[in-house]
């Protein structure tokens, strides 16, 4: 039984209730899309709901600006930045190679939303430090794990990793799991045995 | 000299005396020249004590204890002098502080 | 020079002497056990039955221990430093009557090293030299952020000591005296007040007098809430953080002896010292100084420690101005005392 | 050779050399170091002269305060560059020691040749025994026939030590307040702040930095739900229900 | 629009620079073996004096690269990696992976497991306060109460080592439920210490909340303004502090906490005490929800989503009938396959917001997974709080804040 049959077989996951944590699921009637649609007729892209989440893509150069101004829209107020990060798109598509996620928090609404924008390799992205203190460190660390690096950053540098780090960020998709070559642990001639693991990758 | 009498205590005030007024003279850090000032006022004390012991007087106990009321407060603003100068100096040689000379 | 005065007396020392460090030694498991005790765990005791060999124990693995010197530190006053914290705390034993006068073999023997005039001063001078042993120490260890600890702590150390003399003025001028013995005696005519016979202990009569020097006194020892060394070696580096194996142990000592000596004093001053409710003696003496000792224990395990400027702000600011109000008020009584006579 | 004058002299003995390392040694905390044994040895004198209180007095003021002092002043003031040791130009040494010797001489010759004038005072040993000590005799003395000199030393320390907080006090008082430029942006004023072109955001409602710390504890305002205080957070004592 | 990185500045232990002609300024290294650090954290300050002018935290020491890992494992394997970001309190990690990833797969575990989640939740909460409580006071010199705080701690290590078999690296949450059943004396055993800690806590407060020396070293104490607060990003006590109400149980409530009566508690002074009264009046809070949940859970009932083939078939089936025997095969050698998305869903641990960000390609290996530990935000304000402040009180900052290095660094 090759395995495609099995997973047709699998019951269809029914559609996650609707808690309006992200506000409405359509695109069309969600505020924060409607109000991005109309300030930033060109820097828009799409946005789409999965479950009950709702993301907007935007253009790289205006994303300081779409989130600035949802942060002082006085309907929206998103004025809490969760969390920023990267995901390195590497083979679901090839053209912007990464995306910058920014999760914004209206504390006011009590409503999230996704924004998301794409970057190439050597790209500068707009930094969100001017609009929001908490993007320093989580930029530091976007920089860090995927080399994209962020414009108007005042401190860009290492966090995680040694400062004299020289061989890449670890988060890319290249970047093999167990790093490009073996720490000799003080006190051990040879680096520890390898155990080849039988994982096969997709 | 089995008995103990005034030039005891005496020769020993002026033995101090003459090294505390040697190290003034002797010596340019500044703050060795305030300690042999101390050792100037240790002297004198000795031999206020020295007299009221033989004179059977506690007068110069009085005088000792003034005296060493008078040194406490000497040396406080006498710090303070030197710790102002040394931050703006930034040396305790006594012979480069001559601002006021020329 | 009749010898055998001198003799007994010389004895008598010895023995006091050897008691303190003896005290000093179990004064550590006494800490350890109560400080178990109030954090809900047993404390020492593996070594010996009920742990009781543990100072011996600490005295061996310290000897063990490596004895470091910093390489560009001054050798002379390294070595010279600790030695001279720790010599200096059990003299102040010295002036503490133990008892009257006992006669052993037939030899009349006084229970005190000494009598001088000036007891309390001689105590107060002797806390004045032990604040080079931290100053030497911090400046020997050669390293920039030791000495900062030193002059610190030697600045807590001479603020609080001004604080302790001025909050015993009050008991001078109610015993008229500087002696110890002296005092005791005068703690030992009981205050009639309408036919109820109270102990004329200082305690009673110079209730702020004592509050401040209990106050002055754990800080003077670097203790409990006021132990900015052991904080400061966290944060940059006491006095002591170069100093290791036995060398180490002589300030870490010094300390135990410096909490007992300040104990027997403030029974003597405060509470009458061998003087109690039946048989008077030096077992008294020993209770009350074991309730001293109990309450620096009891503050180290509860209190959090003071910052550097509350801690000299608490001494100038508060202490200081409390003391003086002290010997207004007690001078006041005492003129009031003897105007009406 | 009595036992007094053997002690005396041993002692004596010691705080004259004490005092030559004051002035010999290289560095100034081992002359510090020396002048502390000298004094101590001058306490013992004081107490063979049956002056008790004042050796107490000595090693608490001198030793234990002023000599302290001296030792902070050394060492904040960076012991290393020291200037090199004696200094002065060798011919000068040897001036001063040749002048040294003969004051001495002349000094000595006068101790030797001296009489006693006046006859003894009226403080006996006995009679200050009688009184209780050396130290309640000095009191009796001091507040008898010194009140004014005492007051006038009162008033000379209380100069002396406002004289040393001018001198301490660090020239321009430090500023307190350092100006943070953080992104603010208010929760109850939509406007928000313009980071961008650095306009301090108009708080009326939050006056940040203003706050009063009552005596009392603190007590905690309680949020039954979600959307409770969110148009305005609890700051400030406003909320002291 | 070039932009040079900054040369990176050798690591030094200390130097002091002459910055003008009066004013000395002295760096000082603090970490990353320091007995008040909460783990490997190392914090470069500059000093004028006493007062800090500037404070660099550098982290990164106890950087394992679990984001890198949950890339190379599949959804159900990684679940013991959540222990191990903040071991303090693991069953609030474990939830908040699960519950992600049910969110992506569409799933719910049965009533009686949500139950039993939100309590071993909240009892996480409680244990890591303790840890807090304990070494926060022990920086600023209350010896004792580490040892009481780590006392009580044990009760609660003991119910999670009756319920998983572990005390610290718990691993007890699963995709759909739990797989093994509750022990039947579980209950009592919450309900003993349901009824201890009260007490036990009212002799924290004894020993803290009035003592004058506690309140000079917090009050007034590495202040944070609301909206300063809201700008870094805080979240957990340290925003609550601040006054501003926003925790997610109440915010955006999972599981059942919205079938739950509680309160939260807001501080009017965003300083060291006002957090440490917050924390303390969470706890509290923690025992009533745990009290009411102990009330409301069905005692029979599924605890196991067992009929979807997202999630493992319970055990004693699957010897006996065949379908779950197949299904437990492919369940174990190729994992489950979720729908192709992405996910973000955030839970109120005990030290803030937790999220977890998980984009799917479809097959049985997250993609990416993003875990949004709130230590490494809410650690971003120790430099904001330290500036001004005086060097004794960079221990209270740093315990205030709260943080596991472990979740710092992930």
């Amino acid at each position: 039984m090759s395995d495609e049959r099995q997973i047709a077989a699998m019951p269809r996951p029914e559609p996650w209730r609707d808690t309006g944590y992200w506000g409405p699921t359509d695109p069309d009637a969600h505020p924060a899309v409607r109000a991005i649609r109309e300030q930033f007729p060109d820097a828009y892209i799409d946005a789409y709901s999965f479950r009950d989440e709702m993301t907007v893509r935007v253009e790289r150069p205006r994303y300081r600006d779409v989130i600035q101004f949802l942060r002082d829209h006085p309907d929206l107020q998103y004025t809490m930045l969760s969390d920023e990060t990267a995901v390195d798109m590497l083979r679901l598509r090839d053209d912007p190679r990464f995306d910058v996620v920014a999760q914004l928090y209206s504390l006011r609404r009590r409503q999230r939303l996704r924004v998301k924008t794409g970057v190439n390799d050597g790209e500068l992205v707009p930094s969100l430090v001017p609009v929001f203190a908490a993007a320093g460190w989580l930029e530091r660390e976007i920089y860090d794990m995927f080399g994209i690096v962020f414009e108007g950053h005042p401190d860009l540098r290492r966090i995680l990793l040694p400062e004299d780090w020289d061989e890449g960020h670890p988060l890319r998709k290249d970047y093999p799991l167990r790093g490009y070559r073996e720490y000799v642990q003080p006190g051990f001639e040879a680096p520890a045995p390898r155990v080849r693991s039988r994982l096969r990758r997709p | 000299m089995s008995e103990l009498t005034a030039t005891h205590f005496l020769t020993l005030s002026a033995a101090l005396f003459i090294i505390g007024m040697l190290g003034v003279l002797i010596r340019r850090n500044v703050l060795v020249i305030f300690m042999c000032i101390e050792l100037m006022f240790n002297a004198v004390n000795v031999s206020f004590i020295g007299f009221a012991w033989e004179q059977h007087s506690l007068v110069g106990q009085t005088f000792a204890l003034f005296i060493i009321a008078v040194a406490a407060a000497e040396a406080v603003v006498g710090l303070g002098i030197i710790m102002a100068l040394s931050r703006r100096l930034d040396t305790v040689d006594i012979d480069q502080v001559h601002e006021l000379r020329e | 020079m009749n010898w055998a005065a001198f003799l007994s007396n010389y004895i008598f020392a010895f023995i006091v002497l050897n008691v303190m460090l003896g005290l000093m030694a179990y004064m550590t498991y006494f800490e350890r056990k109560v400080l178990a005790a109030m954090q809900d765990r047993v404390g020492p005791k593996r070594t010996g039955p009920f742990g009781l060999l543990q100072p011996i124990a600490d005295g061996i693995k310290l000897l063990a221990k490596e004895d470091i010197v910093p390489k560009n530190a001054d050798r002379l006053v390294f070595l010279v430093a600790p030695l001279l914290s720790f010599v200096l705390a059990p003299l102040s034993a010295a002036v503490i009557p133990f008892g009257g006068t006992v006669t052993v073999f037939g030899q009349e023997v006084n229970l005190y090293v000494a009598d001088i005039n000036v007891a309390v001063l001689y105590v107060l001078a002797l806390g004045g030299m032990g604040v080079y042993g931290i100053i030497l120490g911090g400046y020997a260890s050669a390293n920039r952020y030791s000495l900062l600890g030193a002059l610190r702590s030697a600045a807590q150390v001479i603020s609080y000591e001004i604080v302790l003399g001025l909050s015993l003025v009050g008991v001078f001028i109610l015993s008229g005296t500087l002696s110890l013995v002296q005092i005791l005696e005068a703690q030992q005519q009981p205050l009639s007040f309408g036919g109820v016979q109270v102990p004329n202990w200082y305690i009673l009569s110079q209730p702020l007098g004592f509050v401040l020097f209990l106050i002055a006194a754990v800080a003077e020892t670097n203790r409990a809430p006021f132990d900015l060394p052991e904080a400061e070696s966290e944060l940059i580096g006491g006095f002591h953080t170069e100093y290791s194996g036995f060398r180490f142990s002589f300030f870490f000592l010094a300390e135990y002896i410096n909490m007992i000596a300040v104990s027997l004093l403030a029974a003597t001053l405060f509470l009458g010292g061998t003087d109690g409710p039946i048989a008077d003696g030096v077992w008294w003496l020993a209770a009350k100084a074991a309730l001293f000792l109990f309450f620096y224990i009891w503050l180290r395990t509860t209190l959090p420690r003071f910052r550097y400027d509350q801690l000299m702000g608490l001494a100038w600011k508060v202490l200081l101005p409390l003391a003086l109000i002290n010997i207004a008020l007690t001078g006041l009584i005492r003129l009031w005392g003897l105007g009406l006579l | 050779m009595s036992a007094e004058v053997l002690v005396f002299d041993i002692l004596g003995a010691i705080a004259v050399l004490a005092a030559a390392g004051v002035v010999l040694a290289r560095n100034p905390v081992h002359s510090a170091l020396a002048l502390v044994v000298s004094f101590v040895n001058v306490a013992a004198i004081y107490v063979i002269l049956r002056a008790e209180f004042l050796a107490a007095a000595q090693i608490i003021v001198y030793t234990g305060a002023i000599l302290v002092l001296v030792l902070f002043v050394i060492m904040l003031v960076d012991p290393d560059n020291l200037p090199e040791f004696h200094g002065g130009r060798p011919v000068q040494r040897l001036l001063a020691l040749i002048l040294g010797l003969a004051l001495l001489g002349e000094v000595m010759a006068a101790i030797l040749t001296r009489t006693i004038v006046g006859q003894p005072g009226p403080w006996s040993p006995q009679a200050v025994a009688a009184v209780g000590g050396n130290t309640q005799a000095l009191g009796r003395v001091l507040y008898s026939g010194y009140v004014l000199p005492i007051q006038v030393t009162a008033v000379l320390l209380l100069a002396a030590t406002i004289g040393a907080l001018v001198l301490a006090r660090p020239d321009t008082p430090r500023v307190r307040a350092l100006v943070r430029d953080t992104a603010t942006i208010s929760l109850a004023h939509p406007r928000g702040s313009e980071m961008a072109n650095g306009v301090e955001p108009a708080l009326p409602a939050l006056a940040a930095g203003q706050l009063k710390l009552e005596a009392g504890e603190r007590t905690l305002v309680m949020a039954k739900s979600g959307d409770d205080f969110l148009d305005q957070p609890v700051w400030g004592e406003r909320h002291q229900s | 629009m070039s932009l040079e990185i900054t040369e990176p500045t050798p690591v030094i232990i200390s130097e002091e620079r002459q910055v003008s002609d009066t004013r000395r300024e002295l760096v000082l290294n603090m970490g990353p073996q320091h007995p008040s650090t909460h783990g490997v954290l190392r914090v470069r300050l500059t000093l004028e004096g006493e007062t800090i002018t500037g404070c660099d935290p550098v982290i990164g020491y106890l950087h394992r690269g679990v984001e890198k890992l949950g890339e190379s494992k599949r959804y159900a394997q990684f679940v013991p990696w959540t222990d191990r970001t903040d071991y303090v309190a693991a069953p609030s990690n474990n939830l908040g992976y699960v519950l992600t990833v049910e969110k992506l797969l569409g799933i719910e575990a049965p009533e009686r497991a949500q139950y039993w989640r939100m309590i071993m939740a909240e009892l996480a909460r409680l244990a890591s306060h303790l840890v807090w409580l304990g070494t926060h006071a022990l920086d600023i010199g209350a010896l004792s109460m580490s040892l009481y705080c780590f006392r009580e701690r044990e009760m609660i290590l003991d119910i999670f080592e009756k319920f998983c078999g572990a005390r610290l690296t718990t691993n007890m949450m699963e995709i759909g439920g739990f797989s093994r059943p509750i022990p039947p004396d579980l209950p009592d055993m919450i309900r003993d210490f349901l009824a201890v800690f009260p007490k036990r806590q009212r002799e924290y407060e004894d020993m803290l909340s009035a003592n004058p020396i506690w309140l000079a070293r917090t009050r007034g104490v590495g202040v944070i303004e609301p909206d300063v607060a809201i700008n870094y990003g805080l979240t957990g006590a340290c925003l609550r502090g601040s006054g501003v109400n926003y925790d997610v149980r109440k915010a955006q409530p999972y599981l059942f906490y919205d079938r739950v009566d509680f309160e939260v508690p807001l501080g009017t002074h965003g300083d060291v005490y006002d957090r440490y009264l917050v924390r303390m009046e969470e706890m509290r809070q923690s025992l009533k929800i745990i009290q009411q949940c102990l009330d409301q859970v069905p005692t029979d009932g599924p605890l196991k989503l067992a009929e979807s083939n997202y999630v493992i078939p319970p055990h004693d089936t699957v010897l006996t009938t065949a379908e779950d025997m197949q299904r437990h095969f492919i369940w174990v050698i190729k994992g489950f396959s979720p729908p192709k998305g992405e996910v973000y869903l955030a839970i109120e641990h005990s030290k803030g917001e937790l999220g977890h960000y998980i984009v799917s390609d479809g097959s049985p290996i997250p993609y990416r997974l993003r875990i949004r530990t709130p230590d490494f935000v809410n650690l971003q304000s120790l430099p904001y709080m330290a500036e001004g402040a005086m060097l004794a009180d960079v221990v209270a900052l740093i315990g205030t804040i709260d943080i596991v290095l472990g979740s710092v660094d992930r």
